[in-house]
């Protein structure tokens, strides 16, 4: 529990520390506030999880998931909100992080996305991070990795992913208003899938050396 | 950053706290939740409309809560659509018992966040609708796309769909009148300078000094392309004719104008524009019932415009041209 | 310079036009003359009310023509008073054989164009009075200078005096009106940025990026001084501290308020700025009436602001709270 | 009479060549139109005079001050305006320009400048430059000084004028709101004085060397 606490703490950091770059990204092809407005978030479920005492991961990740509906605004506060309650779904009772459970909440947390955006792989989302990412932390799974490894390699998809979005045009969200024009600029919403996974993969790799 | 705040982080705070102050006879705060509604919300026995989006576009849409408009507008961070929780509580707090009305920007964002509140309003029983205003030519329509975003002419959904709410239709005929609006409604502006989100402390884009976005939006996203500044009746010309265009306009119909300031433009220059509008709508024998030029929904110190068309047929026209009061919107 | 106009030397014949197109059911013109009147115009058996100065304030003065506030506007070039066959050809047009009132904003070049226009008016036996408004207390009050400026408290003499008209009151009645409310009012601005008059083609000034001027007035005129820029709050407290110190207001005297926009600064910015005038006025126990937020009295696309305190006794109030329609200005 | 038009037209040409000048110095104590009022004020002039026939130097001059009046405004329109009004009364009749009359006009011009804006000298207007102008050409002429000679005094001591408004408080017209502050900037109207004065030195000496 506290492990996982931990893990959203990380998240947390990374994004707040990448605020100005994440809005520099919308800034160009968005309406430069995706740093701004998962930066409030973030801070939000800070001062949310210091304050509260869920029971199991399903409980840390519901209150994530509804800190960030209630704080975030714009699009990515309604996916990552959902990505995080259907994740909560899949982790009721859980008090382990194990690979497993992390692959099923990757995939819950797909769905939950796709389900509130409409939006498919290709259009220069999320999604074009974090659904490779999760393809490749099963392959690498399935392969017997270690959670630490599998998650690198989770990582390494969605870096893949990000620089995807540079080579097509957005055809989803505030960019696809841009056409053509939005190709050469990366997705700030696919740079901040990638980061949290970025930071998740760092604390993991942390916590098995401390281990 | 030159600004007259205090704080970026409370600028959305700080406005509405100032809106309250200013405007008691018409407005009062959901307390705790930054949602302006009238301050008789809510009204008994008629549907209620609700609209809001991201600040910064400001007297939209605090500023068109009261009679024969809106009765309760949700602030978003500026630029960020609201939560789903903030449009929730301005749910219930003006639903007098005949539903309410959703008048969504289409954004992502918005249509997401709106969406989700109406499943939270829905679950207590209250009877909620909704339409998307997307009256942005600029963006091309496809099934492939977003489709195209709602900019200025959403302030004559407010009017005509809260005129019909005022005569005391049921919500479905409310919601019906709203969608004939959005079918008769085209827009498109262009900016001359950016304007610069106080919590990101820099402007969004730049511009040279010869240079203006064409199809611009309203939160300092990019438009179509730029192109070198041209006089204000070429550029006029430009968007009228991708407005038009994209209408089915015969000689006699009538339309309703709106030349729309983003924040920081000149109502000379407006007017400027406005006389060009008038003129060749007035080539083609279209009839202007009624026009409205000024700061309607701007996009802070944004320096640009942006033209509305409305087609009008008896109904909408008696609607709009039916008494409005608030604080932004004032009609005899 | 970047702006949304045609040809620098048109911009005030070619905005009229464009205020007579979007608002016939307003004004006309006065053929030949850059003089708007009410489309009613003359009204018999009323007093008249003319207003004027130079171009750039939109909506001053044109934007007040209409029920309840004012019969003509006369514009000149941008920020030049308007000459005195100009306003000749407004008093002549406005005037319903009850006479009319000058409303003058204080300037050495309104006062002698107005006053040579009075000359002529009353060679043809129109009967005319003047009131001169000098509501910025920036300038200093002494016999050695030409006398404190007319700034957006002069909209409020267009609202009350033009209430007083619209009752039936005579001319003498309708100027000791004006009067009461210009030794009643007091206002005082400060600037972020400069505004560019079209045919100058460059800005009258320039401020560092943390710069303002306090105290500008509003033609690109330098203020009383510069200084770094301070919160909203701080601003705010300095003006009307300054405001206040030349008025003489006990608890419980009513007011009202204007914080008036100069043309580039977003609304939300007013609204900031309210908040802490409100609270500042609350904290005197000073009770405000009315308060009126918006672009009222503009420096062409000048970011910065004004605001306007207005002590009310019975009579004004009354006036105050009167219904006017205008262009720019409505109210139940 | 052509001779006076050919004047009017040689102040017309200096005022419109320094429109940007005199907007300039407006700019920095006042509204930056002072150029731009006095260009079109003799813009309109010379259309004017193109098209009518005056029948003496009353008639030009008359028709030089409704002019400005009607197409200047500002406070130089009815000031500069009522100085040609003025100045027309006491050349009616008239259609030789000798020293006399212009003594004659400069005195009423400045008596028309004084009644309109209750200014006097020393307050940073265009008086400082027109009074002592008006002194200089009288003094010159009792001295039986030429005409182009006691212009060339009047426009000296009128030059002279200029410097000293950089010196002193405005007290009148706009600048006056600036106090202290406009202290080391040129009276614009102060400057318009002078070029049409210099102009019109240049002028008479042109033509005393042509005859
Ligand atoms: N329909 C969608 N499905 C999935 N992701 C989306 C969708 N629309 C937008 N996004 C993501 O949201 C990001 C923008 O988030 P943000 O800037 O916070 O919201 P907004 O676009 O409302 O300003 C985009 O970069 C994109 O990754
Ligand atoms: N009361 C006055 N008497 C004489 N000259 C004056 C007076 N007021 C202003 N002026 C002159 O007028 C000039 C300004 O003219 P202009 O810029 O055209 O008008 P405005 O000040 O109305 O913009 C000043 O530089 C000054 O020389
Ligand atoms: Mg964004
Ligand atoms: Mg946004
Ligand atoms: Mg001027
Ligand atoms: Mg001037």
């Amino acid at each position: 529990m506290a492990n996982v606490i931990a893990a959203i703490e990380a998240l947390a950091d990374v994004i707040i520390a990448k605020k100005e770059f994440l809005t520099e990204l919308d800034a160009a092809i968005g309406d430069a506030d995706h740093g701004i407005n998962m930066a409030r978030g973030f801070e939000a479920v800070r001062a949310k999880l210091a304050a509260a005492n869920p029971e199991d991961i399903g409980g840390v990740l519901k209150l994530v998931g509804m800190t960030l509906i209630s704080t975030v605004g714009g699009a990515s506060g309604p996916l990552y909100g959902t990505a995080f309650m259907r994740a909560a779904v899949v982790t009721q009772g859980k008090a382990i992080l194990d690979a497993a459970t992390i692959a099923q909440m990757l995939s819950a947390a797909i769905g939950g996305i796709k389900d509130r955006g409409k939006a498919v792989r290709g259009e220069k989302t999320m999604l074009d991070a974090l659904e490779p990412a999760y393809e490749a932390f099963i392959q690498a799974m399935d392969k017997g990795e270690s959670l630490s490894k599998s998650l690198q390699a989770a990582t390494k998809a969605a870096a893949d992913g990000v620089e995807y979005t540079k080579t097509i045009i957005a055809t989803k969200g505030r960019a696809s208003y841009l056409g053509e024009r939005s190709i050469g600029h990366q997705d700030a919403g696919a740079t901040s899938t990638y980061l949290m996974l970025s930071a998740l993969t760092a604390f993991a790799q942390e916590q098995s050396q401390a281990v | 950053m030159k600004k007259v705040i205090n704080n970026a982080e409370q600028v959305v705070e700080e406005m509405l706290q100032g809106i309250v102050l200013a405007h008691p006879q018409y407005v009062k705060r959901v307390e705790g939740f930054n949602v302006l509604v009238r301050a008789t919300s809510p009204v008994q026995g008629k549907v209620a409309l609700v609209s809001g989006g991201g600040s910064g576009h400001e007297p939209s849409h605090g500023g068109y809560v009261g009679r024969g408009m809106l009765d309760g507008a949700v602030a978003g961070a500026v630029f960020t659509s609201p939560t789903p929780d903030q449009v929730y509580e301005a749910v219930k707090a003006v639903d007098g018992g005949k539903g309410v009305l959703l008048v969504i920007k289409n954004y992502t964002g918005d249509v997401m966040n709106f969406e989700m509140a109406t499943e939270m309003a829905e679950a207590d029983g209250i009877q909620v609708a909704k339409v998307v205003v997307n009256d942005d030519v600029a963006v091309e329509n496809s099934t492939w796309t977003t489709g195209r975003r709602g900019i200025a002419g959403t302030v004559f959904v407010h009017k005509i769909a809260g005129a019909k709410a005022e005569q005391g239709a049921d919500l479905a005929a409310v919601q019906k009148t709203a969608e004939k609006v959005i079918a008769n409604l085209r827009s498109m502006g262009m900016a001359l300078s950016p304007c610069t989100v106080p919590a990101a402390g820099k402007p969004s884009f730049t511009l040279a000094e010869n240079e203006v976005e064409i199809g611009m939006g309203i939160h300092g996203e990019p438009g179509t392309h730029r192109e070198a500044i041209r006089t204000a009746d070429e550029t006029a010309e430009h968007l009228l004719s991708k407005i038009l265009s994209d209408m089915t306009l015969a000689a006699g119909n009538e339309v309703a104008v709106m030349i729309n300031g983003l924040g920081g433009t000149p109502l000379m220059e407006l007017y400027i524009v406005n006389r060009k509008v008038a003129a060749l709508l007035a080539e083609k024998n279209i009839k202007t019932a009624k026009t409205y030029v000024g700061n309607y929904m701007t996009s802070l110190e944004m320096a640009g415009f942006s033209i509305t068309v409305l087609k009008l047929d008896s109904e909408l026209k008696e609607l709009l041209l039916a008494p409005a009061d608030t604080p932004a919107f004032v009609q005899f």
